[in-house]
């Protein structure tokens, strides 16, 4: 416990985390949780895991922290992102917060865990590689295809819609959405609205 | 209280004096103190197991062969590593060298008729360097003029940007080896760690944008965003070659695997989508859509001013050394040349060697060669539409770069390059 | 040191290429075409692939090739009966899924990344259900649950649908983060993430490092718990099947709840196999909240969604009763997975045909139900035989899997005091979900027709005052199959308990673990169900536990079932099952399962 | 060089924080912050296991790999519903938020 280099970097880690939750504006909200990301980042250089540190600086603050930026930056003037929690909620979840702390870090300390002598042995590169593409090898599969699903997931959701051809007053009808109608019962918005609107058209045909 | 009077001789030796009072005070009161501090309670460094304290320095001040069998181990001090070798200074002078050669070669192609005035009479040995002290000029304008904040910035932000840029970009170079050992951070996965500094960029041309608040900074700034992911993809992937070919991810172990061949012999085609994309992640000509001048103004730098719009352009310049570095490192064989250069010696005390020598020569001429060529591509090329750059980087950059990458395979299948060498 | 790749040729790395590959084109047949081809098109592709699928897990079935019960090896995926079982649950699901959103979805833009997120989807389930790795687990996990986020918002204009799906993608991604979490902390404590591996550090590990495990256990019920739709992790479950389009909703409730089953038993209930005592009690009481609060919540509930989606939670209790008591009974695991296949059947088509009803009557409303009977009467009619199906009606397939449950639940009173209970509980409970499932039934068949919104035109023919509805024919036909499905194993359920006796180990693993701790496992020679068993536990020596980057070969096959050649002529058996009819032969295994069954209550 | 409880405390103060977030925050985007809080105390926990366990081995660094993967994947598409919603609700007020309740 006696490493300035960890006591730092956790207070910063630590900090910043609570920052980029608690921070009225939510870009900085953004900021500092890139700055928890690289705290993390620095725990794994502090524990010989450079490669892991790197990738976690590319993805992170390379990809995830600007993607939530871009968002922020276009979503920013809605009212409804600013939806404000209560001074109870927030103490009562303070409270659970400090007795996970508790909890956990008390059944941690009662663990055999502090008393763990380290190695000197340190995981190599090589030997990452090795796991991934061996042992691993379906799970990579796997991870290959849960990033496919989100790329082809995240772009159909991003797309705007414009109907072609046949399709084209249909599928534009069929999401839209009267409030009046709606918020009057238990009916389903969405699709009967457009099953609605599609009814006329093929009558009007 | 003084009021605004004409200028007589008197008034000015009298100012004058009274500056020399005040720097007196200041001196005899605060500094001198602090230096004596200093020199009772701060250990003097230890070089080569000599203490270097004020008596040795002075005693080089008169015999400089003392000093001598010290230079070499100051060079290999971390903090000359930092602060000058192949560190910040080289990196800044080679920026500044690289400003010039670009307003040269520009002028020259273009026609252009410049300030080639300024500095024309002190380097009259040298007609070509005419117009050197422009540049002094202008960094002397940037220093002097006022940083003009917009209202409704977001300040902090606006602030730090720069910086962050100059950071990263520092990062950057520190991660180049330029002779053998001569690396200030030598991490086994320094290739990795080039792209997490990389990724910095974006966000910061993200945020300085957003923190302008102005609209041509952010237009600039969204294109600046498509611009740097789409790109990052490609360079990735045109590098991977090189891991494979090499089966290393550190810089140095790239640059040793290529004594045999450079890697820009095997994989021409990853060095071109290299290439390429090195000039996007510059954001330079046919690339420079966030700052089209003719279009959005200035782009993301619009709201810049001053030593800060100072900051950011020596961050790309350095920036631009370091990619074409990289360049070299990766596909040019980094070092290796011919040792044909004599070792450096003083005193007859070997300073750097016949080898690092030459090594230093080699990695300073090519790297500076690829930057040459960058900035030709700058002068003989139109900029492109954002449309045709998004779906040059995404369909066609990245279908060379798979190409790239089966040849890479294809070539460690055959035997023609076994896995490090 | 040796690590071999994984078999090219078993079972999920087959899958997961048909899938896989279908699922990577379908998007790109959109992109190099001009104009989007129909739901038709690419729901019929992504249906062959998924029947191929089936027919090939089938067909290794038949082979004999696949060992029953559960396998844990020294890789990450394990081709045995086990994972067959809730592939081929959670595959038939994800046909009826494909084959109604033809008709349902057919105006929603983008079908080819619809189709290729369903099919990616289940790539997941499947890969899950053969994990045999942590790792493994989460990936899959996440490779099934990413596709759902978005599928639930696949009508982009729908605010309704939006919600759900944000509300989904929260729960979602806590859960995995929980997941993640106690997946580090059972990999600090026992250095491997090997479920095998893990099971067996476990045996021997330290006692200083109990707490430990008991946070991960605890982190692994409450992330399972968030999908299996367990009481204090549920408020999002109506909500999400009510705003996302309705066949995912069946998809959702009806498959990937089953593989957080599935889940749960290969981390939890084998995983964490030395503190069964500790946790089985816990998971009793959660799975009495459970059917309690689901079954409660829905008697109010007016919404035919949303009643499902409550039914769903209170479902999830009953198969909760098999997990907790899976140490002390033989039957409580089969019961479990009985059910799983039965209520992925029963819920699957209930959604579906309430999917059938609002795209002709435009709402869920279940007041809107009144006389629907006569109007659609097929679809009616499987609805409330899927109603009844769930409530555990005595001929109809939904009540044998109760009825195992409950009868595991006696069963395992001779060992827990609290076990009868549990059946007391589930019987209470069926009786109460009556309520509200007859209610829907009474408004489809005795209330007078009313004028019901008719907002489809294209299904009313007829004329003004004697309307009748045309029933969509996809709809109708997924519902019909999922009819035979319920009344002929309803009638005849010998097929499908052998299939789900197949692919449970023998319970004496759990009696056997906790007490030999120290010492190598003894493989025993079990007698079970009238055909010789053989149990085995190989352990070889495994060094630290690890699967081990370094150090000499670690092998660990661990073995909880049977040798495949005792059950004969399985293959027919489970080809009968999965077609929805019943096999000619009476089988060996087969009569004895029923006897079983017979005598233990 | 600090030991391993000293970072799995660490962690578990993140995932506390996460857990707080998640609990307290209605803002779509801060609950995204907070499930990234606990995936990363997560990683911190396997990669400090990895390396301080007695006898260390690569598969918590991999796993932190894998898991950082899966982290970015399934913010890519949380946000793209964030975009969707955007759209929505960009002609609407705040009241369309509550319409599911219970």
């Amino acid at each position: 416990m006696s490493d300035p280099y960890f006591i730092t970097v956790s207070v910063i880690t630590i900090a910043s985390a609570i920052i980029a939750l608690e921070f009225r504006e939510l870009i900085y909200g953004a900021i500092a949780l890139a700055v928890t990301l690289l705290g993390i980042a620095i725990f794994f250089v502090l524990l010989d895991a450079t490669f892991v540190a790197m990738f976690q600086i590319t993805v992170y603050v390379g990809a995830v922290v600007v993607l939530i930026i871009f968002t922020i930056m276009l979503v920013r003037r809605e009212a409804w992102l600013r939806l404000d929690e209560g001074g109870r909620r927030r103490v009562m979840g303070a409270v659970i917060a400090l007795a996970i702390i508790g909890l956990l870090g008390a059944l941690l300390a009662a663990s055999s865990i502090a008393r763990w002598q380290a190695s000197e042995s340190v995981p190599t590169l090589m030997q990452i590689g090795e796991e991934m593409l061996t042992y691993y090898s379906p799970a990579f599969i796997a991870l290959a295809l849960t990033l496919a699903a989100s790329v082809v997931g995240a772009l159909v959701l991003a797309k705007v819609d414009r109907g072609k051809g046949r399709d084209k007053g249909k599928g534009e009808g069929e999401g839209e959405w009267d409030e009046e109608e709606s918020s009057s019962g238990f009916e389903r918005g969405g699709e009967l609205e457009g099953e609605r609107k599609e009814s006329v058209e093929g009558e009007e045909r | 209280m003084s009021t605004v009077s004409e200028f007589t001789f008197s008034n000015f030796v009298k100012s004058v004096l009274w500056l020399l009072f005040w720097i007196l005070i200041i001196v005899s009161l605060i500094a001198l103190p602090i230096i004596f501090i200093v020199l009772f309670y701060v250990p003097p460094p230890v070089i080569n197991g000599v203490e270097i304290n004020p008596y040795l320095l002075l005693t080089m001040l008169t015999n400089p062969q003392v000093g001598a069998p010290l230079i070499r181990p100051t060079l290999e001090s971390l903090f000359f590593r930092i602060a000058v070798f192949p560190g910040f200074t080289f990196a800044a002078l080679f920026a500044t060298v690289l400003i010039f050669a670009e307003r040269k070669t520009l002028a020259k192609m273009q026609l252009r008729v410049g300030p080639y005035h300024a500095g024309r009479e002190a380097f009259w040995w040298a007609n070509s360097l005419g117009g050197f002290l422009q540049l002094i000029a202008d960094l002397l304008k940037l220093l002097g003029k006022e940083i003009i904040v917009p209202s409704g910035a977001d300040k902090p932000i606006f602030w730090a940007a720069p910086a962050v840029l100059v950071i990263a970009a520092a990062g950057l170079i520190a991660l180049i080896p330029v002779a053998p050992g001569w690396v200030i951070a030598d991490i086994d996965v320094s290739l990795l760690a080039v792209f997490a500094l990389l990724g910095f960029f974006p966000l910061t041309v993200l945020l300085a944008s957003y923190a302008s608040n102005s609209k041509y900074p952010f237009i600039g700034g969204l294109r600046a965003l498509y611009q740097l992911i789409s790109y990052e993809i490609p360079l990735i992937l045109a590098v991977l070659p090189i891991v494979i070919l090499a089966s290393t991810l550190s810089l140095t172990g790239i640059v040793e695997a290529q004594y045999s061949y450079w890697f820009i012999l095997l994989v021409p085609i990853g060095a071109f989508v290299f290439f390429v994309t090195a000039l996007a992640e510059l954001e330079r000509i046919p690339f420079d859509l966030p700052e089209a001048e003719s279009e959005i103004v200035a782009g993301w730098l619009t709201e810049y001013s001053g030593m800060a719009y100072g900051l950011i352009q020596l961050a790309n310049y350095i920036k631009m050394y370091a990619l074409s570095a990289l360049f070299t490192t990766l596909f040019l064989g980094g070092w290796i040349g011919p040792e044909f250069l004599p070792s450096i010696e003083v005193f007859n005390v070997q300073v750097l060697s016949s080898g690092e020598v030459s090594s230093i020569f080699w990695f300073t001429i090519k790297t500076f060669g690829v930057a040459l060529f960058m900035i030709i591509v700058r002068g003989t090329n139109p900029r492109v539409k954002i449309d045709v750059l998004l779906r040059v980087g995404w369909s066609k950059l990245i279908a060379l770069s798979f190409i790239n990458v089966f040849i890479a395979v294809a070539l460690l299948y055959l035997g023609v390059v076994g896995v490090g060498h | 040191m040796v690590i071999s790749m994984v078999d090219l040729y078993s079972t999920p790395i087959i899958l997961t290429i048909i899938l896989g590959v279908t699922g990577l084109i379908l998007p790109l047949l959109d992109a190099f075409r001009r104009r989007d081809m129909s739901h038709k098109v690419h729901g019929s592709i992504a249906f062959g692939a998924l029947i191929l699928s089936i027919a090939v897990i089938l067909v290794r079935i038949a082979s004999g090739s696949i060992p029953l019960g559960i396998v844990f090896t020294d890789q990450v995926i394990a081709d045995d009966m086990f994972g067959s079982f809730f592939s081929i649950a959670m595959l038939i699901v994800a046909i009826v899924a494909v084959v109604s959103s033809i008709e349902y979805m057919r105006r929603v833009p983008n079908p080819g990344p619809y189709y290729s997120l369903i099919l990616l989807s289940s790539i997941g389930m499947v890969m899950l259900a053969y994990s045999t790795d942590l790792l493994m687990l989460i990936v899959a996990w996440e490779l099934m649950s990413i596709p759902t986020y978005v599928l639930a918002a696949f009508k982009k204009k729908d605010p309704l649908a939006n919600e759900a799906a944000i509300k989904y993608f929260l729960f979602g991604a806590l859960a995995s983060g929980m997941l993640i979490y106690a997946a580090s902390l059972i990999y600090g404590i026992t250095g491997s993430t090997n479920i095998a591996a893990v099971m067996q550090a476990l045996i021997s590990i330290d006692q200083g490092l109990r707490p430990l495990a008991f946070i991960a256990l605890a982190l692994l019920i409450a992330g399972f718990g968030f999908k299996m739709a367990l009481v204090p992790f549920h408020m999002w479950i109506p909500d999400t099947y009510e705003g996302a389009p309705t066949p995912i909703s069946a998809l959702l409730s009806a498959a990937t709840k089953k593989a957080g089953f599935a889940a749960a038993f290969k981390a939890v209930i084998f995983g964490m196999l030395v503190f069964n005592v500790e946790w089985s009690l816990m998971l009793a009481v959660i799975a009495v909240l459970t059917m309690t609060i689901g079954n409660l919540a829905a008697l109010t509930q007016r919404s035919m969604t949303r009643i499902l989606a409550y039914s769903s939670i209170s479902q999830a209790g009953y198969m909760l009763i098999g997990l907790s008591l899976a140490p002390y009974s033989d039957l409580a695991m089969q019961g479990a997975l009985f059910h799983v296949m039965n209520h992925a059947v029963m819920k699957s088509s209930a959604f579906i045909a309430a999917a059938g009803i609002a795209l002709v009557i435009g709402t869920m409303n279940i007041d809107q139900y009144r006389g629907i009977g006569r109007r659609m009467p097929l679809i009616s009619l499987v609805m409330a035989v899927s109603l009844l199906a769930l409530a555990g009606v005595p001929p109809l397939n939904g009540f044998w899997s109760k009825f195992i449950l409950f009868a595991a639940a006696v069963n395992a009173g001779s060992t827990v005091s609290w076990a009868p209970y549990l059946a007391i509980a589930g019987i209470l409970n069926s009786a109460l979900s009556l309520g509200y499932y007859a209610w829907v039934i009474r408004r489809m068949y005795f209330d007078e027709p009313v004028t019901i919104p008719t907002v489809n035109q294209s299904y009313v023919y007829g004329r003004a005052g004697v309307l009748k509805i045309k029933e969509p024919r996809l709809i109708l036909a997924t519902l019909l199959f999922a009819l035979a499905f319920m009344v002929g194993f309803g009638v005849y359920p010998a097929p499908l308990i052998a299939f789900s006796q197949a692919s449970v180990p023998s319970s004496d693993v759990f009696s056997l673990l906790p007490i030999e701790v120290q010492s190598n496992i003894v493989s025993d020679q079990q007698r079970y169900g009238g055909s010789s068993v053989e149990m085995e536990v190989e352990v070889e020596d495994h060094g630290d536990g690890s699967h081990g980057s370094e150090g000499d070969a670690a092998t660990i096959t661990t073995v909880v079932g049977y040798e495949p050649s005792t059950l004969e002529g399985e293959d027919g058996t489970d080809t009968g099952s999965t077609n929805g009819d019943k096999t000619d032969g009476e089988l060996n295994a087969t009569t004895n399962a029923t006897s079983t069954i017979g005598h233990k209550p | 060089m600090a030991e391993i409880l000293d970072y799995t405390i660490v962690s578990i103060i993140l995932l506390a924080i996460g857990i707080y977030g998640l609990t307290v925050k209605r803002n779509f985007i801060r609950m995204l912050f907070a499930v990234e809080i606990i995936v990363n105390a997560a990683n911190l926990n396997l990669v400090a296991f990895s390396r301080l366990m007695p006898s260390p081995n690569a598969t918590g660094q991999t796993f932190a790999l894998f898991s950082i993967a899966i982290a970015a994947a399934e913010v890519a598409v949380g946000l793209a519903l964030m975009i969707v919603a955007y759209r929505i609700y960009r002609n609407i007020d705040i009241k369309g938020l509550k319409r599911l309740s219970g």
